[in-house]
């Protein structure tokens, strides 16, 4: 996946000019985990910023940049790490366009390499996605492919809303994938394109047995729970990548629902308000009728991500996604 | 550093030398722009007081602080005010009923502008939050090889927060053309700014940023105009940003909700009051004969005229749509779920519009749910 | 509400002297509500602080205040302005009894006046309770009358845990109600006392025919709701005051829903993601066979606050509440 | 101000006279507790390779700005360290055993310590995020009439976060007795300090918030002493806080996942490493003739002994249960989602305790998710 969003970062910098990327270590380094390497050589020290420490002024000054008319991708260099940058996300980055009369939104990129599983220490393994989908004005996306990821990126830089590109770390590197280096639309596409790419899920499995809804670092666990499904009990189950966290691509989510009559949905955030629950929420209120079952979550718990000796007791592992499953399925 | 720039005299010190950038007709336009802004100011706090706009946040006396340093900037230069300078906007072509109508609680296009046609941006509610867009604006500019900087407003109390430090902190190290203004009128709401800081001299912040500071008179426009011509010729050279310290008092409440008799001896404001900057500038420019009381009530008239029409506008604006709710929140197309709450909404009997809160006699209170709620 | 708060705040400084107040504006006037009026004149400006103009600032020196022995109550003058302490609450206050072993909890209380409804400006009215409900390690109450206001501060005051108190602004004033001044706990009680009224859902109106579900300042519009409920068409609505939005108790509610056959939840807070989410899928899991219809959810939308001349249109209104209610009946 | 105060002299300076305060006792002392952390940082890198612990973040070459404060605090005042000193609570009591189990990955009673207990602040990974709590103690104990103050380290980077300055702000307001700390070891993983701040020297920082600011030679551990002995008698004498900057330099790479030869000459560290301070106070100490190499060896020896078997004890701590989870969130009643949360657990198989990475050959890397990920 690094790769592809390095791709990305490349193909849009090429294109357009007004595309710049700052953060902390992002220049010399090329970023802790390599997303922006080989870019400072590419495009120079105006368009690849080594910034100060500081997350607020990080993400304000690309505000600022935006407003102007440049368009700044901004890597936070763990998840956690956002959270100072926070109330210019909430605050600004949300409601730009809205305070503008919708003429000068606050085109910003925030990439966010999130999550656990990397056996990193204290406090670099948050999984923050729904804080940020219950802020109005902001769209958040999370790829979990390397093809998505370099797609999604290409269309988040050019898309005018400011979003928030989750990067599930712990699958940086897995899952190598062939795709075309070719871009799937027209670099300066307008909106309607990049909004597209922005707001609709992916059937990353078919079958009309149960609906497995996930996204970022859990669909590969939801594909080996599916295959699992198929092979132990003969369920044929339908995987769902959200990609979009922020509209939630609800037709897709309900269709599958619907076609399955039962569903689970599968995160890494603790479960108490996390996405999970709006997917819930949402499929009960269109989907009821159809249903065979009340839709299942297997998420993390309500509690501190632990340190990572604990943490694949934390993570949702394909049993304890199979053990969601088969309660669905033998409700 | 504890002398500040002072051109204007008062009674206990003379004039200093004019700069002689200034010939007369900038000295009236400085004025003019002042005589506006007052207008705009006493007129907003009278229609608060009505019940036709919702709680006000005055700058009564600050105008020297906001005319100077726009009257330095070129047009290309881009301008963040805060609350406090909420009306800049209609020195730079931000229709007056916009500002009104944002303070009778309008949203969408009557009471937002256009930030990028004005290069004025948002009136900044949440303390120190614009310094770092500020930064962003003007260091975009140098990055494109522009020579367009950019001036933010704020007060002493926002030199607390931690967004003013990161934002003088990236100004310093990228020497972007950002001049920051801080009008220093002695207190946050009920603070003073002895408990905000232990510094003496907020002007001496500065050097920890790596950055020329001062200390004007903020009370005298031509000092505030100097400080920001000279900073700004500094930053267009690449000598990077400046902190500019208005040194003034806040002669009136921190807004019309607010009432400082709870915290201050207003003995102390009315002894400020004879240093306010209209008064003191009219009599500066009868004194070297650039003003005389015809012109002046000449601009007055102007002023109140053209702000009572932009009240009329502003009372004549419709009740927004439902859908003022939902249009402008993203650039691009709108998600699915704003077409079915909108569907929701229409489904119902609408509420009738909301109105300010009705004529407010005596003084004001602070933070009786009763009466409005100050911007705080 | 305001004079129950003021109790609150005077008993429990009265009882404990590691007790102490500290926010912006809080002390001289008495806090731009007037919150914590008369309490620098009977404390004293040890116990009494009027602090620098910086969020995270306050928080972050309260934690340390807390770990140091003392018990800080501070005040986040507006909802919006809590984002510059996001990360003192997300990052240390609620992981502080984790980070040591359960062993130094930060005890401070953070208030929060939220909501819109007053006519107030930009960016004074956002309801951001979702938010800290789904991070791990605090406790988040919401109150919705005056004697609750008293009993449930003074409980979070004693409380070793982390609380976000959620004061509804726009009832600050309403419903004057009389109350024994006598607090019902002794001050000093333990855990378990104080975690009682920290945790359970309040019966505000008994019914058996649907369950109406707020916090709040929605919860006297639901009580509206459902008189009017009761009178047009003759159903009889139970109205449950949360009181309590992490943990949410879940036995109340679901009872509610199991009782009723039919549930709506309402609340200010945006709809995605919101505890609205999180309450429908609760029942849904839990009580599917016992609904007649699915969850319905009336709640603010996915947009900023409006601008006040607006707030009415985004506030769930009486008659929203009831074409809620009553799709949900005739579902 | 840029001149250092320095105690240890260096090939091109003479020794500077010895604080009278510190006799031979105390010499010995300092550079024990240097000894201890040198040897638990190599012990702690050296596991970090073999997969015995995860990522590591090493100090080795800043152990003079660590025992040195330390022992110029009393038993009362309270330590807050970032990452870069996780070893100090050893030093106060608190086990290796513990610490080598926090970088193990352990959480729980086995990798955390009670931060009362020690007045030893948890291990502080976000950055300058901890600055406020050392005030907040300091602030507390002050207001109790306890004379006990509070010292917090952190880095050169950790002066941009808003933080930084909203603690430095709060202390000089409330005169509280707090000692900042700043390790100036010129760089921020990859960033240099020139990057992070346009000041020179970031002792001159102090100044915008009232206070005092000195730098000290980071590399003697006397002159860190020195002033932090200083800087806390004005502490409790009312004097407020006072801010240290130890200038030194990063002689390792940040982390054990970081790989400096991407962003630096390795030369100039290979040059600033002739300063390091445990070989420096050693010959200072055997020139003024309070150490020999029987003792010194003696020291080594018995810190090796030590740290081996808080080793032995960190292996063979037990896989935490799944309880460990959920059982320290809260020190109040568990909430219901807990036990259902477990329930839902105990039912399935449970995954392998997590190792940390294998065998490490060869230099680090940056960030490659194949090798473990930094504490950044
Ligand atoms: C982040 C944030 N915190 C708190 C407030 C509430 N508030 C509004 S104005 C104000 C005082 C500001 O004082 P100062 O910066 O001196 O500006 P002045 O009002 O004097 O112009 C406060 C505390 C806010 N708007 N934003
Ligand atoms: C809020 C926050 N942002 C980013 C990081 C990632 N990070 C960890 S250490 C570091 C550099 C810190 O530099 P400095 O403050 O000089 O301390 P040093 O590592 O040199 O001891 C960064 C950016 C973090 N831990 N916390
Ligand atoms: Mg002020
Ligand atoms: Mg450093």
């Amino acid at each position: 996946m690094v790769e592809g969003l390095n791709l990305a970062l490349d193909q849009a910098m090429a294109a357009d000019d007004r595309v710049l990327v700052m953060g902390e270590d992002v220049a010399r380094t090329g970023g802790v985990f390599r997303v922006t390497a080989g870019l400072l050589d590419k495009y120079g020290d105006d368009r690849v910023i080594d910034t100060p420490l500081a997350e607020a002024g990080i993400v304000g000054t690309a505000i600022g940049m935006a407003v102007y008319g440049l368009l700044p991708v901004i890597e936070i260099q763990f998840d956690t790490f956002v959270y100072p940058g926070f109330e210019q996300i909430v605050v600004h980055a949300a409601r730009y366009a809205w305070r503008t009369r919708g003429e000068v939104p606050a085109s910003i990129v925030v990439r966010i390499p999130f999550g656990g599983g990397v056996r990193a220490p204290e406090l670099h393994s948050d999984s923050p996605e729904a804080l940020f989908a219950h802020v109005p004005g902001l769209k958040v996306v999370c790829p979990s492919t390397p093809e998505d990821a370099r797609d999604m990126l290409l269309a988040a830089i050019e898309h005018p809303d400011p979003v928030i590109f989750m990067e599930p770390k712990r699958i940086y590197r897995a899952g190598r994938q062939d795709f075309p280096e070719e871009p799937p639309f027209d670099i300066s596409s307008a909106d309607g394109v990049t909004t597209d790419y922005l707001s609709k899920a992916r059937i990353a499995r078919s079958g009309h047995d149960l609906a497995l809804i996930s996204y970022g670092a859990t669909v590969p666990a939801c594909m080996e729970a599916a295959e699992r499904l198929s092979s132990e009990r003969g369920v044929d189950a339908r995987v769902v990548d959200l990609r979009s966290l922020y509209p939630l691509d609800v037709d897709t989510l309900v269709d599958a629902a619907t076609a399955c009559g039962r569903a689970v949905v599968v995160h890494e955030a603790p479960r108490t308000a996390g996405l999970g629950a709006e997917v819930s929420s949402l499929i009960h209120e269109r989907a009821m009728l159809d249903l065979e079952a009340p839709v299942g979550r297997v998420t993390g718990f309500d509690v501190p991500f632990p340190q990572f000796i604990n943490e694949d007791d934390y993570i949702p592992s394909v049993d304890r996604i199979l053990a969601g499953c088969n309660k669905v399925l033998d409700w | 550093m504890t002398d500040s720039l002072r051109i204007i005299g008062r009674d206990d010190l003379p004039d200093n030398k004019l700069p002689e950038e200034l010939g007369e007709k900038d000295l009236l336009e400085i004025f003019r722009s002042m005589v506006v802004l007052r207008v705009f100011d006493e007129r907003a706090v009278a229609l608060q007081r009505q019940g036709r706009l919702g709680t006000y946040a005055l700058y009564w006396g600050e105008e020297a602080t906001q005319a100077g340093p726009l009257y330095a900037c070129s047009e290309r230069d881009w301008i963040f005010p805060s609350y406090r300078q909420n009306a800049i906007g209609i020195l730079r072509a931000v229709p007056a009923s916009t500002i009104f109508a944002w303070w009778r609680g309008y949203g969408g296009r009557e009471g937002f502008y256009n930030v990028r046609e004005h290069r004025v941006g948002p009136i900044c509610v949440p303390i120190a939050t614009h310094l770092p867009h500020a930064v962003g604006v003007s260091w975009a500019s140098k990055l494109r090889g522009e020579r367009d900087a950019s001036l933010v407003w704020f007060g002493d109390g926002a030199t607390s927060e931690g967004d003013f430090h990161e934002a003088m902190n990236f100004a310093g190290v990228f020497k972007t053309p950002t001049i920051f203004f801080c009008v220093n009128n002695q207190w946050a709401i009920s603070t003073p700014v002895h408990k905000q800081t232990a510094l003496k001299v907020l002007a001496d912040k500065a050097a920890a940023y790596g950055m020329p500071g001062i200390r004007v008179d903020g009370f005298d426009p031509i000092a505030c105009w100097k400080a920001t011509h000279d900073a700004l010729e500094r930053a267009r050279a690449g000598g990077g940003p400046s902190f500019i310290e208005a040194y003034c008092y806040r002669l009136g409440a921190h807004g019309t909700a607010d009432d400082p008799r709870l915290y201050r001896n207003e003995a102390e404001a009315a002894n400020w009051k004879r240093l306010e900057p209209l008064a003191r500038t009219s009599a500066y420019l009868k004194r070297i004969a650039v003003l005389d009381d015809d012109l002046e009530s000449e601009l007055f008239v102007d002023a109140k005229k053209s702000i009572a029409s932009a009240v009329a506008e502003m009372e004549a604006l419709e009740h927004p749509s439902l859908e003022t709710l939902f249009d402008q929140v993203y650039a691009s197309r709108t998600p699915w779920t704003f077409e079915e709450s909108l569907r929701e909404l229409q489904s119902v009997e609408r509420p009738p519009e909301v109105k300010p809160l009705g004529a407010q006699p005596g003084p004001p209170s602070t933070g009786d749910a009763d009466a409005p709620v100050g911007p705080s």
